[in-house]
């Protein structure tokens, strides 16, 4: 599997890390229910058999965290993008 | 009978001035350059090669190529054994040293034949229905017995003494064969100014065209071949990678390039390898396209005594006596169910080799081919098959079936030909299915991985004009699609061939065994056992029998065997279906996967800045992630370690000891919004910390439970230096870039690791501010008031940047000196040269482990990512005016629980009793059982101030147990001890000594 | 002040030759200054300015390396650069953060990594044992950057003009990784023969 | 077909095989009936992998309920049961998983003659290598657990393993070999023929295997589950059981249930058979490798996740290499030995590395997942507790610890300490 990086350009699997679902959003902490709303963030999933929205690291390389939509049945990347939106870095 | 029995005086690829001799069984026999394993022992006259798996039957050489699953031999001896080698791929080479296998005592007398006898028996899974009783016998009797007397070739337990490597290569067009559709791919892509990769499994490229008698332009196929590999080998961006095979396909990228696992067989045809040589290199490939041109492989016909030596794939036949010059036989006949078998017949006759008989399970067989039998005077028998081969260590008879007429030929060759399989494996390794194609009644690529296409046999295209025509096109339409257009796309004149041919598998009912898988002896029978009993899926049907499990993976019987199971169970072959290909493609050794990372080079060493100095002053270090650390620093006279790290921490406690602490990770924080960042991952509040100061933080995962700590100190305004324990470093620099990044990119903050910036050494102990003053006196006032407990500065001394932390593990006054890494080893030395009048000692591990356990301190065997703040009676340290990562969830009625193991100290009861970490509390008088368990311990040391060992736990309700007498459980390691709960904090209770 | 403190490279007592000939030469670039030069929030082009003022350099958006001079800064992040200066030690950063102050965050590197400079008519061979990257003329020219992990390390390469006819690489390691890596590279350098060079 | 009523296949033995031999064995019958579905059943198990086999066959032997249907969208055996590496022990550290492995243990040992197949239990040992003072206290302390609950476990020093496995890398190690914890009574056992032994069994008893059957919907009426909708018609049931691992929440989605489980990918290897090379089973502690020898003489190992989500039965390279440098690293030995046939099973990943064996918030639907890749040696004790809980509606004892909520309650069983993360367990 190879990661096209938007900042190294495409690179080996070998080179990132995962984290998983991108979908997850810290929930207000001071919240009434942010218990369960943690729960839910940090523990369930989708899981989806298909297209699929993931975090992966690029801990070998620019150190960027990456916005990763992938297939999950057939591993193909449809898509990647920094994670940190742009223009925080400038 | 002589060597040269059956070589031919002329003709093939082989070099008669270059003669090679070899061993097989130690009997000595001669070859020639150019030649195979295979194709040498046939040269000279060997018929049987090796024993079969299950009933020990002889075998022979089926095959000229990867396919082969009877003619298998342990070559090379010692260290060097490798058993299960194909003899028909293994390159001939002075002094090669084969042996047969699975066979004792000797290749021609073989005691496990007596299995022959009872295969009445020994049925497909037979062993499934029996062994059960007694129980107890299984390991003891019955499965020793199975096992010696299954496996194959023996290996060695000696370390393999050749060198692996690794290597990367990337390409516009990867071409997967060099026979003729590779070549001619490669030509095209090429002439169009592609990057071009072309590998071959072969030592000489050209394929069937170094096998078969056929033209192209009016010159041979062979010249042909090395033409086009002439004119490859003059362009540029070319890459001709001979014996190299193209074993897996792997998952590609949006740009459509694709990783491919290559492995090049660079020292096999040579006796050991060449200096700074590898034996095997693991190439992995990054191709934007790719072209399959890997051939087909012929399939045999499933007759009784089918896999007696002599019996022989009809294109193995050709390719022995066309390329090795080598007659496999002195009177043979030819099996077919199609033209191509024919090309055989006059292949044989050309080269003077005797044909008895031609037998076509096709009724109707073009006149032409006919003609061919006449002008040769060999029999011809349509519309019938070969029933049963005889002659065990070679066949002498085959008796044939024409309708209900039997008859007997005298032959000791039988070419066999049921049609072709092509190659597709690359095409399923990522997901693609195969497709079945009634024009040449087999397995066909079906959807293809983006970005590769299939030329020529491998697609089913048997013809040379069509491997030549499709490999052209696959070739520039790579190009194209890689960005070279426009070069014409070539093409050939070629003499005539044909591959019709009518599905023919099974001739049915047999007077004796007819094989289907050959290496694992699976029969015609066991298919049908396996219908009969429900294994009817083609994968239960694989792992019943073990069709197609053998080293081959039945690249020649699994579709044989998938279409008896058809026939069996009235559905069609595409019906059943096909297992699915695995890479790799063909077996590759271990140590390819693994290059050079074995040994010390499994993994990198990191080393400080301070380990040359370390090693003038000890031998002994420990793994701490990939660092080495030094553990202690013996003295001489002293006995072990213990009394080294008791005279270490005596004197750091009496006077002073430096410790190199360069290790554990430093994070530089920067930016207006740093101190708020600090406050989010850590439970405590740093934004309030004051510049010049230095505090100790605990960090969270967002579960609630801890994830490391350390200390950090305000440098600037927007400016923080983190540390990390050694062991956590990388995974709390992916966790912050996480927080930064992904969670709030709105703060301005800046990070980089600076762990290999600075070299860092622990100065403790009483002494410890006046051997410093001894050093940095000139540049920074050290007293209490001016320098106090974690305060932080930055100096500069001798010209260099320096920094100074007031902070402690020990529990004595200390201080973390940093300085830039280049200066590591200087200030070390200068360090201990200042000690020298204080008496100071350098410290290891051990003995900075024994003093953070007399303090209490929590450390890797505490942080074990299981407990929580409280746990670790850190839990005041949450702030309740903010919010971090981990405080929400930390609050689960799991993680609050009162019950929860708690941190404590605890005491033998006899003081001079010894604790194990890893034994578990249990109350005096409970019962050992998990329902009882209490706790357990985490930590030890023998505390050479308490004269006593001393350990840090995990007890329910631990504070308020204090003074209690538990048991510690220890059966395997130890055994019990009585244990008194006390305050983990064991020396220096109120802390008087941090402040000197 | 005492007289000035030793200083010890990363690579000495490593670097002897190894095999027969000069397929690949490596030079030990210790005593390079380096730092690392993040952009505080909002002031991309505020800093943009400065280095063009201060080093008349144009800040690479990606991973290139731009130098004038002994100066260069190599793209290694989006807003992050790894500057360079020849023997620039570690005032080098002392002074890229006073001349970037208020808008970048500037970090000392000068220790935290070794670097090699590898040349030689077999370089690219000897590399592609190591680097997951293709280093084909074409696809890595001279300027370009890359952080990438060879043999189990993390390495940071860049191309610089070629000399003699010869491709020249850089390749910047954890200090504490020099040996690990110089053993990987000798090991797969050895067949073309790997000459140790003068210091520059 | 030469089957009793209800299909009682013929006894396997010695002499029944003899006596086979005789007349070329063509007295054999199908070792499970092949029934077509009937409209409704007491119960369901979704996946005809050995947890749902060995589900049916105790709810029949155990419990008496034999009005069982176990439907496989395959052919039993095709997910993980028929792709891991066969490996048998019950050495776990905490309370909440360490009685259920040994109840597993227990019924491998005696699996043979329950099921009247040989599934070839093989207790030749499962060593676990350790390298550094804190994985020997770590196995210290597992150790004591086990040995607390009546489970052999011995702490090996380096000399010890030596004795066992000379050839290991002793001499040049990057992270020596300083010991090994070992239990004796692990080992292996063949994994085709556990899926087959239950099958035969569960079916001998009237249970209805239904191969080709894909689960395609639940049945739903109020906030009950009564059946579920399946390629070959509707099935209705009182109660309907999951053992799905791999596709767990796939299936949970069409009762709309979102659960702690991601799908990982998780490699498997064999080489080429060689005669008798390694006795026992033995794990890597400082990197990713494990590795026993079939029978029929393949070494069979393997290591670490892929690391992504997947449900593609394979992977890629850099995990092969990983595992490979892993061997060599500690069996210096297998540089010149090939391997053969690499393939990728789908793990149902929790988010503590621990199984769900529970009910579900809807009535009527049961759950077993969450297996990670400790799910093949689980096989037995995870039929066993999931027929209990199908049968009387209350968790078995020794699974009472593997409840859906346990994430909510904080009550995590997180042997390796890794939290929310499934592809670091």
């Amino acid at each position: 599997m190879r990661i096209q990086c938007p900042f190294c350009g495409e690179r080996d699997l070998s080179e990132f890390t995962y984290l998983g679902d991108a979908s997850f959003v810290r929930p207000d902490p001071d919240s009434a229910d942010a218990g369960e709303r943690f729960y839910d963030a940090v523990y369930l999933r989708d899981n989806p058999s298909g297209p699929f929205e993931e975090l992966w690291y690029h801990g070998s390389g620019c150190r960027g965290w990456l916005r990763v939509r992938r297939n999950t049945r057939t591993h193909e990347i449809l898509g990647v993008e920094l994670a940190r939106p742009a223009g925080f870095e400038a | 009978m002589s060597d040269s029995a059956h070589r031919l005086t002329e003709g093939g690829l082989i070099d008669r001035r270059k003669p090679l001799s070899f061993t097989f069984d130690g009997q000595p026999y001669s070859g020639f350059d150019g030649d195979t394993l295979a194709s040498a022992l046939l040269g000279a006259g060997v018929k049987v090669v090796g024993r079969s798996f299950k009933y020990h039957r002889p075998r022979g050489i089926l095959s000229a190529g990867c396919e082969e699953p009877n003619a298998l031999v342990e070559l090379r001896t010692g260290a060097r054994r490798e058993p299960n080698t194909r003899a028909t791929v293994a390159e001939l080479y002075e002094g090669l040293e084969a042996r047969s296998q699975n066979r004792w005592p000797s290749l021609a007398l073989d005691v496990g034949a007596i299995n022959s006898l009872l295969s009445p028996i020994f049925v497909a899974g037979f062993y499934y229905k029996t062994f059960m009783w007694p129980a107890a016998f299984w390991e003891k009797v019955y499965e020793p017995l199975i096992r010696r007397a299954a496996g194959l070739g023996m290996a060695t337990h000696e370390a393999d003494p050749d060198r692996y490597e690794k290597a990367h290569a990337f390409c516009d067009v990867l071409i997967i064969g060099g026979g003729p559709a590779g070549l001619a791919a490669a030509l095209s892509a090429g002439r169009a100014g592609a990057r071009v990769i072309l590998c071959d499994e072969d030592f000489v490229v050209g394929g069937r065209l170094n096998a078969e008698r056929l033209e192209i332009e009016g010159s041979s196929g062979a010249d042909w071949a090395r033409r086009a590999e002439a004119e490859l080998r003059s362009f540029g961006d070319v890459r001709i990678m001979p014996r190299t095979t193209v074993f897996g396909a792997y998952d590609s990228g949006i740009s459509g390039a694709r990783t491919f696992g290559a492995l090049e067989r660079v020292s096999d045809h040579l006796r050991v390898p060449a200096p700074h040589q590898p034996r095997q290199r693991l190439w992995k490939i990054v191709a934007s396209r790719a072209v399959l041109a890997a051939g087909a492989v012929e399939r045999p016909i499933v007759f009784g005594g089918n896999d007696r030596p002599g019996v022989m794939l009809a294109s193995a036949v050709r390719t022995y006596v066309n390329r090795f010059g080598v007659a496999p036989a002195r009177q043979a006949a030819v099996f077919t169910s199609g033209d191509d078998g024919w090309k055989t017949l006059s292949d044989l006759a050309a080269a003077g080799i005797g044909v008895a008989a031609v037998i076509d399970a096709r009724n109707d067989v073009p006149p032409a081919l006919l003609a061919a039998a006449q002008r040769v005077s060999a029999r011809v028998f349509t519309g019938a098959h070969v029933a049963d081969a005889r002659g065990s260590h070679g066949i002498h008879r085959i008796s044939i079936r024409a309708g209900n007429r039997i008859e007997h030929v005298d032959v000791d060759g039988l070419a066999v030909s049921g049609g072709w399989n092509p190659c597709a494996a690359l095409t399923t390794h990522v997901g693609g299915r195969p497709r079945w194609s009634e024009t040449i009644s087999a397995f066909v690529p079906g959807d293809l991985p983006a970005g590769m296409s299939v030329a020529g046999a491998a697609g089913g295209s048997l013809t040379l004009e069509a491997a030549l025509r499709e490999g052209a096109a696959a070739g520039a339409e790579a190009a194209a699609a890689t960005g070279f257009a426009g070069a014409e796309i070539p093409s050939w004149r070629t003499s005539e061939d044909s591959a019709a041919a009518r599905p023919f598998w099974h001739v049915g009912e047999c007077p004796s065994k007819a094989f289907v898988d050959f290496q694992h002896d699976v029969t015609d029978g066991d298919i049908a056992l396996a219908a009969r009993e429900g294994y009817r899926s083609v994968e239960l049907l694989k792992r019943y029998t073990t069709l197609g499990m053998a080293t081959d993976q039945g690249k020649t019987s699994s579709l044989n065997g998938h279409a008896i199971m058809a026939a069996l169970t009235e559905r069609s072959i595409p019906e059943v279906g096909t297992t699915t290909a695995r890479p790799p493609y063909t077996p590759v050794a271990i140590g390819a996967f693994a290059g050079h990372h074995r040994g010390k080079e499994f993994k990198p060493t990191r080393l400080t800045a301070g380990h040359a100095w370390a090693r003038q002053n000890t031998e002994v270090f420990v793994e701490a992630g990939q660092w080495l650390r030094a553990q202690w620093f013996p003295r001489p006279g002293e006995h072990d370690w213990l009394e080294s790290v008791s005279r270490e921490v005596k004197a750091v406690r009496s006077s002073a000891g430096v410790c190199d602490v360069s290790t554990l990770g430093k994070i530089d924080i920067q930016g207006a919004d740093a101190g708020a960042f600090l406050d989010r991952v850590y439970i405590n509040t740093f934004s309030t910390l004051p510049m010049g100061k230095v505090r100790y933080g605990l960090m969270l995962r967002e579960d609630g439970f801890v994830m490391d700590d350390g200390t950090t100190a305000r440098l600037g305004e927007t400016h923080y230096v983190m540390s990390t324990t050694t062991a956590n470093a990388a995974k709390v620099m992916q966790h912050l870039e996480h927080a930064r990044q992904v969670l709030w990119p709105e703060l301005d903050v800046q990070m980089v690791s600076v762990t290999e910036q600075w070299a860092q050494y622990a100065v403790a102990g009483p002494s410890s501010r006046r051997l410093l003053e001894g050093l940095l006196g000139d540049v920074i006032d050290l007293s209490n008031t001016a320098f106090p407990y974690l305060a932080c500065a930055q100096l500069a001394w001798r010209g260099v940047p320096v920094r100074l932390f007031r902070i402690s593990f020990s529990g004595e006054m200390a201080y973390e000196i940093a300085i830039p890494a280049r200066h590591g080893d200087a200030l070390i030395r200068a360090i201990m040269t200042a000690g020298q009048e204080f008496g100071a000692v350098p410290y290891g591990t051990e003995a900075l482990g024994v003093m953070r356990i007399e303090k209490g301190h929590v450390a890797g065997n505490e942080l074990n990512g299981t407990t929580t703040a409280g746990d670790l009676g850190l839990g005041r340290m949450l702030s309740k005016k903010k919010d971090c990562i981990g405080r929400v969830l930390s609050g689960r009625p799991g993680l609050i629980d009162p019950d929860r193991p708690t941190l404590v100290g605890v005491r033998p009861v006899d003081r001079k009793a010894r604790l194990h970490a890893g034994a578990h509390f249990l109350n005096l008088g409970a019962a050992a059982t998990l329902e009882n368990d209490q706790g357990y311990i985490t930590s030890v040391a023998y505390s050479p101030m308490l004269e006593g060992w001393i350990a840090l736990g995990l007890l329910a309700r631990g504070p308020s147990r204090h003074g209690e007498r538990l048991l510690a459980h220890s059966p395997v390691r130890g055994g019990d001890t009585e244990v008194e709960v006390v305050s983990p904090i064991f020396f220096d209770p109120e802390g008087t000594r941090l402040h000197g | 002040m005492a007289e000035s403190l030793a200083s010890r490279s990363a690579f000495s007592c490593l670097l002897v030759a190894v095999g027969n000939g000069r397929g690949v030469t490596a030079i030990d670039r210790d005593g390079l200054g380096l730092a690392t030069i993040a952009v505080r929030k909002g002031s991309r082009n505020a800093l943009s300015q400065r280095i063009r003022d201060e080093f008349r350099i144009e800040l690479p958006g990606g991973p290139t390396r731009a130098a004038a001079g002994e100066v260069a800064f190599a793209g290694i992040a989006p807003g992050s650069w790894l500057a360079m200066r020849d023997q620039g030690g570690n005032a080098f950063a002392a002074s890229l953060a006073q001349s970037t102050a208020g808008l970048a965050s500037v970090t000392d590197q000068s220790d935290g990594y070794a670097v090699l400079r590898l040349t030689g008519p077999m370089v690219r061979a000897a590399l592609a044992k190591l680097l997951p990257i293709d280093l084909h003329p074409r696809a890595f020219q001279v300027g370009a950057v890359a952080s990438t992990v060879a043999s189990h390390m993390g390495v940071t390469v860049w191309r610089l003009p070629d000399t003699g006819g010869a491709a020249v690489f850089e390749l910047a390691v954890f200090r504490s990784l020099a040996e690990s890596f110089w053993h990987a590279l000798a090991e797969g350098a050895a067949e073309f023969g790997l000459a140790v060079g003068r210091p520059c | 077909m030469r089957t009793l009523a209800r299909g009682k296949p013929i006894r396997y033995s010695i002499f029944s095989l003899l006596g086979a031999a005789l007349s070329g064995h063509r007295h054999w019958g199908p070792a499970w009936r092949d029934p077509a579905p009937k409209p409704a059943y007491d119960v369901i198990v979704i996946g005809g992998g050995g947890h749902g086999l060995a589900t049916a066959h105790y709810l029949a032997k155990v419990h008496g309920i034999t009005n069982v249907a176990v439907l496989e969208k395959g052919w039993i055996g095709s997910g993980n049961a028929g792709r891991n590496t066969t490996i048998i022990r019950s050495n776990y550290l905490l309370p909440g998983n360490n009685p259920f492995y040994e109840l597993s243990m227990k019924l491998w040992e005696g699996l043979e003659q329950d099921v009247n197949y040989n599934a070839m239990v093989s207790q030749r040992g499962v060593l676990n290598l350790y390298h550094s003072d804190a994985q020997r206290d770590a196995y210290v302390r597992r150790g004591n657990a086990m040995r607390m609950h009546g489970v052999d476990a011995e702490l090996l020093d380096a000399a010890a393993v030596r004795e066992l496995l000379p050839f290991l890398d002793f001499a040049n190690a990057r992270f020596p070999i300083q010991g090994g914890l070992l239990q004796r009574r692990g080992g292996t056992a063949r994994h085709d023929a556990v899926v087959w032994g239950y099958a035969r069994a569960a079916s001998s008893r009237g249970v209805d295997i239904i191969q080709n059957c894909e689960v395609t919907g639940m049945v739903r009426e109020g906030g009950r589950v009564v059946g579920v909708e399946t390629t070959r018609g509707t099935i209705r049931a009182n109660k309907v059981g999951m053992a799905v691992a791999g596709s767990t929440s796939r299936v949970a989605a069409m009762a709309g249930l979102r659960l702690p489980i991601e799908s990982h990918v998780l490699q498997a290897f064999v080489s080429e058979s060689i005669k008798p090379f390694f006795p026992c089973v033995v794990t890597f502690g400082a990197g990713h490798f494990y590795l026993s020898q079939s029978d029929k003489g393949s070494l069979v190992f393997g290591g670490d996740l892929d690391g992504y989500n997947s449900y593609a039965q394979r992977g890629n390279l850099p995990t092969v290499e990983d595992v490979c440098e892993g061997g060599m690293a500690i069996i210096p030995a297998l540089g010149r030995i090939r391997l053969l046939r690499s393939w990728g099973g789908i793990m149902d990943m929790s988010m503590d590395g621990s199984p769900i064996i529970d009910r579900t918030p809807l009535d009527g639907l049961y759950l077993n997942a969450g297996w990670c890749y400790g799910g093949f040696k689980a096989t037995p004790a995870s039929g066993w507790c999931f027929a209990h809980l199908l049968a009387r509606d209350e968790a078995h004892q020794v699974a009472r610890a593997y409840r859906l909520d346990r994430f909510a309650s904080g009550r995590v069983i997180d042997e390796k300490g890794v939290g929310a993360q499934p592809n670091l367990h």
